[in-house]
């Protein structure tokens, strides 16, 4: 056991997977000797050398396209985009490529192989670096989609990412890279991908969240909590396979269910999981679901951002609205 | 250019003063003695052979297609000397990333004849290529193969494996970003791939002097400190020695290697194109005249090695290409199952749903009737 | 007036705006001599000139990406991509500059270009050739996302999305480019972008629809009449914005609504009609709604596309299941 | 290389051999008078004055970002030659499509400072650009901007304007495949843009020489059929010339340009970067010789021109630039409607109700207190 922040921990997690297993590499834009912009690869590059943990040319599209070819001849790949927004370059290796070649060879090829970046708002940041592109991926058949909201899932999910034979998007909050500090096991364990977590029981309403939005529900829930309100939590863990189950048995105890988010609201997890939540449970329903979302616009910079971020006051507010219709 | 170690053709023949490698010229005479590689007959005569198979088959499928009997077909006609060529030096553990004009190669890897039909049937069975190791399926998505060549030679280099990897894309497919980020990661990491330019003259109806301004497209290797060279694709001798070098090249851990494979599809882009709206019929007679088939043939008749029988040779191919053709529409069938099973290793529970779902709606069609 | 099928149509609207504007201009792969591969441009460039109507080299980021420096100077371009599944190299222009430049510039510039593709199944095609991709783009602000169902609206909408000052993806059913009819005005007319069309009035359920399952609709709805059931179809004609009013109304009056297009189920045009449906007339429901859509896998080849592709009798069942719940 | 009229320096300074263009050295003696452009010295004593400006407000911005008064930013210090060497030829019509890193070429356009630091301190309305006639925001999206700058350029060209274009990127972004397609697409189209390179050597972290294995990065432009030429970076008088060299050629209807300008990046990449991670501090001493800032003013001194006084010049620059600062600072405020203002011509109905929504939060949060 050790105290973690998430970067620590994915790095420790990456860190087992190097040692214990040799068809492991890892590269992308300043992985190797700068350890990564946010410092996610620090010391591996030294730990493990130049031919397994190294920088690649500035190009997405070939980052993403190379692991593939790495992944079906017998390694496990796992790249870094720099950002959420340098995603794009590579999204036709991912949409026309990565999430196929398995069904395309009707299995003769695996795809063993980790996407992993950092995403979301709340640092301030440029244009590119604020966006919650999760719905995009999670839309495309054959990717896995996963988001850890503290430091220990970071780890276990991590871990059956990269044990995964399936490509594994793997998107990391950065606002809360350091944000949270966690006892972490030191060994190795690992998290079931596309199961998701009950965070908190409750009997009024359902609030289902993730990544850095977790922390952000559980502030308003403790408002909720005040207000006699009595929130069930659920942090999906994994956007897609999405975890039915567990929506469907809340729901239907609560009665309510607000999807809270940083994406834009249309066509969007939100509404995932509310048409999940009118299949799954709709006799049970009590109040229209509702989507606690970022607006359908760019996010804007550092000034006008707290607009767009998803506060716990405004969580609170659609929760009560919710409790109370 | 660049390395010390480059074999003499790569300066022979620098793309940057636009020459071209040629052994054989239309009459199949030896035009180059210098570089003609000592080949035995048999090697030869197999070659004819396989390019003979190739245009055979592929003259099948199109007729297939136009019967109606097959979906839009992509003709290789006139590109042969490269497939068979490459084919003829690509070992069983070395590595096939295709586009989707190179047939011979394939088959020259194992694919079937059955194997290709039943793709263009309409089944993913048939374009897994389950039976040919080290082959990817066909890259539809142009210029996206290229990377995954270089990822299986950084695969290949970081296991120290003795396999070399082989890819190919067209004249346009040059133009897409993935081609010259492909070749620049193959510089940098200085994997062993064989990158192959088939320039036919065309993408679709697009002439190649619309793709690039460039002065012939081996010349592109000096933006990623490869080596290049421009070769005439339809000379089998050609293709035979640069594949020949590029491979040795690349298995001695030198680097990869770019060929262009100077041609030109005789034939229409897909069964669904018609070139008469884009080319003149002066044209397509122009090129006719450099069909690789018919010049290794007359190379051969000079020398007195075209032992063949060609039209019973034909109709031997004729009669195992149909048994393969009928074989495949008999085995067209799509099993439900299918649509599922291959999108994830273990199939996850909302697959399972909408299976189950979609399950419940047959059932319940089956009981109205 | 004159009959039309949709290819010709979309041509027309070409044609027109070609010539009463000379600072539109057409390109892409194949759409000079060659007219596209679906015909959609033939004749245009002999008509204007190969500096109005033009092949540009095979590489779908440089189409688009050109394009956007057009329009921000001066021009209106309308660029071909041959299939859907060739807009994803050109994934990375479209989310991070088309649709952003007006906001980045805070209305400096703005975009009126035309992104335009055939797209979906139905005609035995190799992969790539059969996909619904729509909800990737409707889920990026900033753009305009329309789909036409009958050949007089597709040159209505057309006409539209040429003269809006906003980037607009014009998606067009390659399955009904030539299967469909009608009489067309051979003047110049528009469409409103943003405004769904109610094609029949009924009363018990509403089906939501557009592309080419309009017509599979319909034929669902001629089953559901005579088993007494009353249909209000709803073409969409514009993913995004998305017109909830129409949807409102609708589903306020029958309290039911059936989703029915081929894209994947999950994060899609299907799961935002649900939620729009909740958010918009959750007291007037009276049944779960319903998504009829493609499974969440790639779309199979001919001999396994019948599996994926919708039928009337399934539109048919679902909306029976719903009528009767 | 290809083109007939190529002025003679592409053909004096031909990248395949690997020469690169420099008319004074370190200590501001010419070495190459044969191409020393005969400047007056106004212009000369304008440019040191321009690059002063240039390292002073830049100097001051990283200052303000330290004190936590100004959000992540982008140093240019090392690269003022390139940026105002450019900014000199780019004219009230013309465009500038920039990257990150030329702060001085956006001033040269009509960018103030004010604007620059309101785009630093987190407001789209600094970033916007307003009063700078033809010039597009700042590219975040590495090497996408280059296909901007060859649509402008179709545009230009398309319009009969006089109008040429003027575009940047880094050593980095050359990787990227938006970079090779640009540059096709514009060898193919033939219109007037000038693409420089900024070879700072580094992309964050990662050497140039991880980066591509072509023996510099003008001779990329070989690929495209256009003409290309590497430049001493620091050597304002290159750059200078260079630019003439360039624009002419592509104002005069010859198709487009590549310049590779070789430079340092003097500073951290951004603000929240740190150098010694990945490169030794001899290297920075050893490229801090040929600093162009300190290379000009040798040149002048030594021919007498240096009559700047320049602590004086930079009391009245920091003075100035402090006033933008605090202007900035003072009108950074976002108005909530800007969030929604600028998404489309015509704000649909789905914005409206997501921002009446947002506003009935407001009230409520407001009545709350
Ligand atoms: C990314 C992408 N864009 C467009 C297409 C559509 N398309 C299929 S083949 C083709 C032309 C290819 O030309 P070339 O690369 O010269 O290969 P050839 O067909 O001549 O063998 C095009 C545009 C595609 N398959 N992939
Ligand atoms: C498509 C894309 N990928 C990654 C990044 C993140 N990033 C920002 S600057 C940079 C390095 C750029 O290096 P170079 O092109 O040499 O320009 P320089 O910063 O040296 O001026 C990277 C990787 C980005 N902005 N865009
Ligand atoms: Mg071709
Ligand atoms: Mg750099």
């Amino acid at each position: 056991m050790s105290v973690m922040t998430m970067v620590k921990a994915i790095n420790n997690a990456l860190d087992i997977k190097l040692k214990e297993d040799s068809t492991v590499v890892i590269y992308g834009e300043d992985v190797g000797v700068e350890g990564g912009v946010f410092r996610v690869t620090e010391g591996l590059q030294k730990k493990y050398g130049v031919e397994r943990v190294f920088d690649s040319p500035l190009a997405e599209s070939g980052i993403v396209g190379t692991a593939l070819g790495m992944a079906v001849s017998g390694l496990r790949p796992i790249v870094e985009l720099q950002f959420e927004g340098f995603t794009f370059p590579a999204f036709n290796q991912i949409a026309s490529n990565v999430s196929r070649i398995q069904n395309r060879s009707r299995g003769k090829f695996n795809v063993p192989m980790v996407i992993r970046f950092p995403y979301g708002g709340g640092i301030n940041a440029l244009e590119h670096h604020s966006d919650s592109p999760e719905a995009l991926f999670a839309h495309i058949p054959g990717l896995k989609v996963v988001i850890p909201s503290t430091p220990y899932d970071a780890k276990g999910l991590m871990i059956a990412a990269i044990e995964s034979n399936d490509p594994v998007i793997f998107m990391e909050p950065k606002r809360i890279y350091r944000a949270i500090k966690q006892e972490v096991p030191s060994e190795k364990y690992s998290l079931p991908l596309g199961k998701a977590k009950v965070i908190q029981e409750g009997s009024d309403v359902t609030v289902v969240a993730f990544g850095a939005l977790i922390r952000e529900c559980q502030k308003a829930i403790a408002m909720g909590e005040e207000a006699g309100i009595s929130v069930e939590l659920i942090d999906l863990r994994t956007i897609y396979p999405i975890d039915r189950e567990t929506i469907r048995k809340s729901v239907r105890k609560t009665g309510r269910i607000v999807v809270v988010a940083e994406a834009h609201e249309s066509f969007s997890v939100g509404s995932e999981l509310i048409a999940i939540a009118n299949e799954e449970a709709f006799l049970y329903l009590e109040a229209p679901p509702r989507r606690v979302m970022g607006f359908d616009t760019i996010v804007p910079l550092a000034q006008g951002e707290h607009y767009f971020i998803i506060h716990p006051d405004r969580i609170f507010y659609e929760i009560e609205k919710t409790f109370k219709f | 250019m660049i390395q010390e170690n480059l074999p003499a053709i790569f300066r022979d023949f620098n793309p940057l003063e636009n020459k071209m490698l040629s052994l054989i010229d239309n009459d199949g005479e030896v035009v180059n003695p210098k570089y003609m590689p000592s080949l035995n007959d048999a090697i030869v005569i197999e070659a004819y052979k396989q390019m003979l198979y190739e245009r055979i088959a592929d003259e099948m499928a199109v007729s297939y297609q136009r019967q109606g009997r097959m979906y839009t077909y992509t003709p290789n006609l006139g590109q042969e000397a490269i497939h068979i060529a490459a084919g003829m030096h690509i070992r069983e553990q070395d590595w096939l990333v295709p586009a989707f004009r190179e047939m011979g190669t394939l088959l020259a890897k194992g694919v079937t004849m059955k194997e290709m039909f039943l793709f263009y049937l309409g089944n993913e069975r048939g374009g897994s290529f389950q039976n040919a190791n080290h082959t990817l399926p066909i890259a539809i998505s142009i210029g996206t193969q290229l990377h995954h060549a270089t990822g299986i030679g950084y695969s290949v280099k970081y296991r120290k494996k003795d396999e070399a990897v082989f890819t190919f894309i067209g004249d346009g497919g040059t133009s897409e970003g993935d081609f010259s980020e492909a070749l620049n990661f193959a510089g940098v990491w200085q994997v062993p791939v064989v990158f192959t330019i088939q320039n036919n003259q065309y993408a679709i109806s697009v002439p190649v002097r619309s793709q690039t301004k460039s002065i012939n497209l081996a010349v592109k290797s000096v933006a990623f400190g490869i080596p290049g060279i421009k070769v005439d694709g339809n000379d089998f001798f050609a293709m035979y020695l640069a594949y020949q070098t590029a491979a040795a090249h690349a298995l001695a851990g030198n680097g990869p290697v770019l060929i262009e494979a100077f041609t030109y599809r005789l034939g229409a882009h897909t069964t669904s194109d018609d070139p008469s709206k884009y080319r003149k019929k002066e044209e397509e007679n122009e090129w006719g005249l450099t069909d690789p088939l018919l010049r290794l043939k007359r190379y051969m008749e000079k020398k007195g090695i075209f032992t063949i029988d060609e039209k019973k040779l034909t109709e031997e191919y004729k009669k195992e290409i149909t048994g393969q053709f009928l074989d495949a529409e008999k085995n067209k069938a799509y099993p439900y199952d299918d649509v599922f099973d291959h999108m994830y290793t273990d199939m996850p529970d909302e697959l399972k749903r909408q299976k189950a779902e979609y399950e419940e709606f047959l059932n319940w069609k089956e009981n109205r009737r």
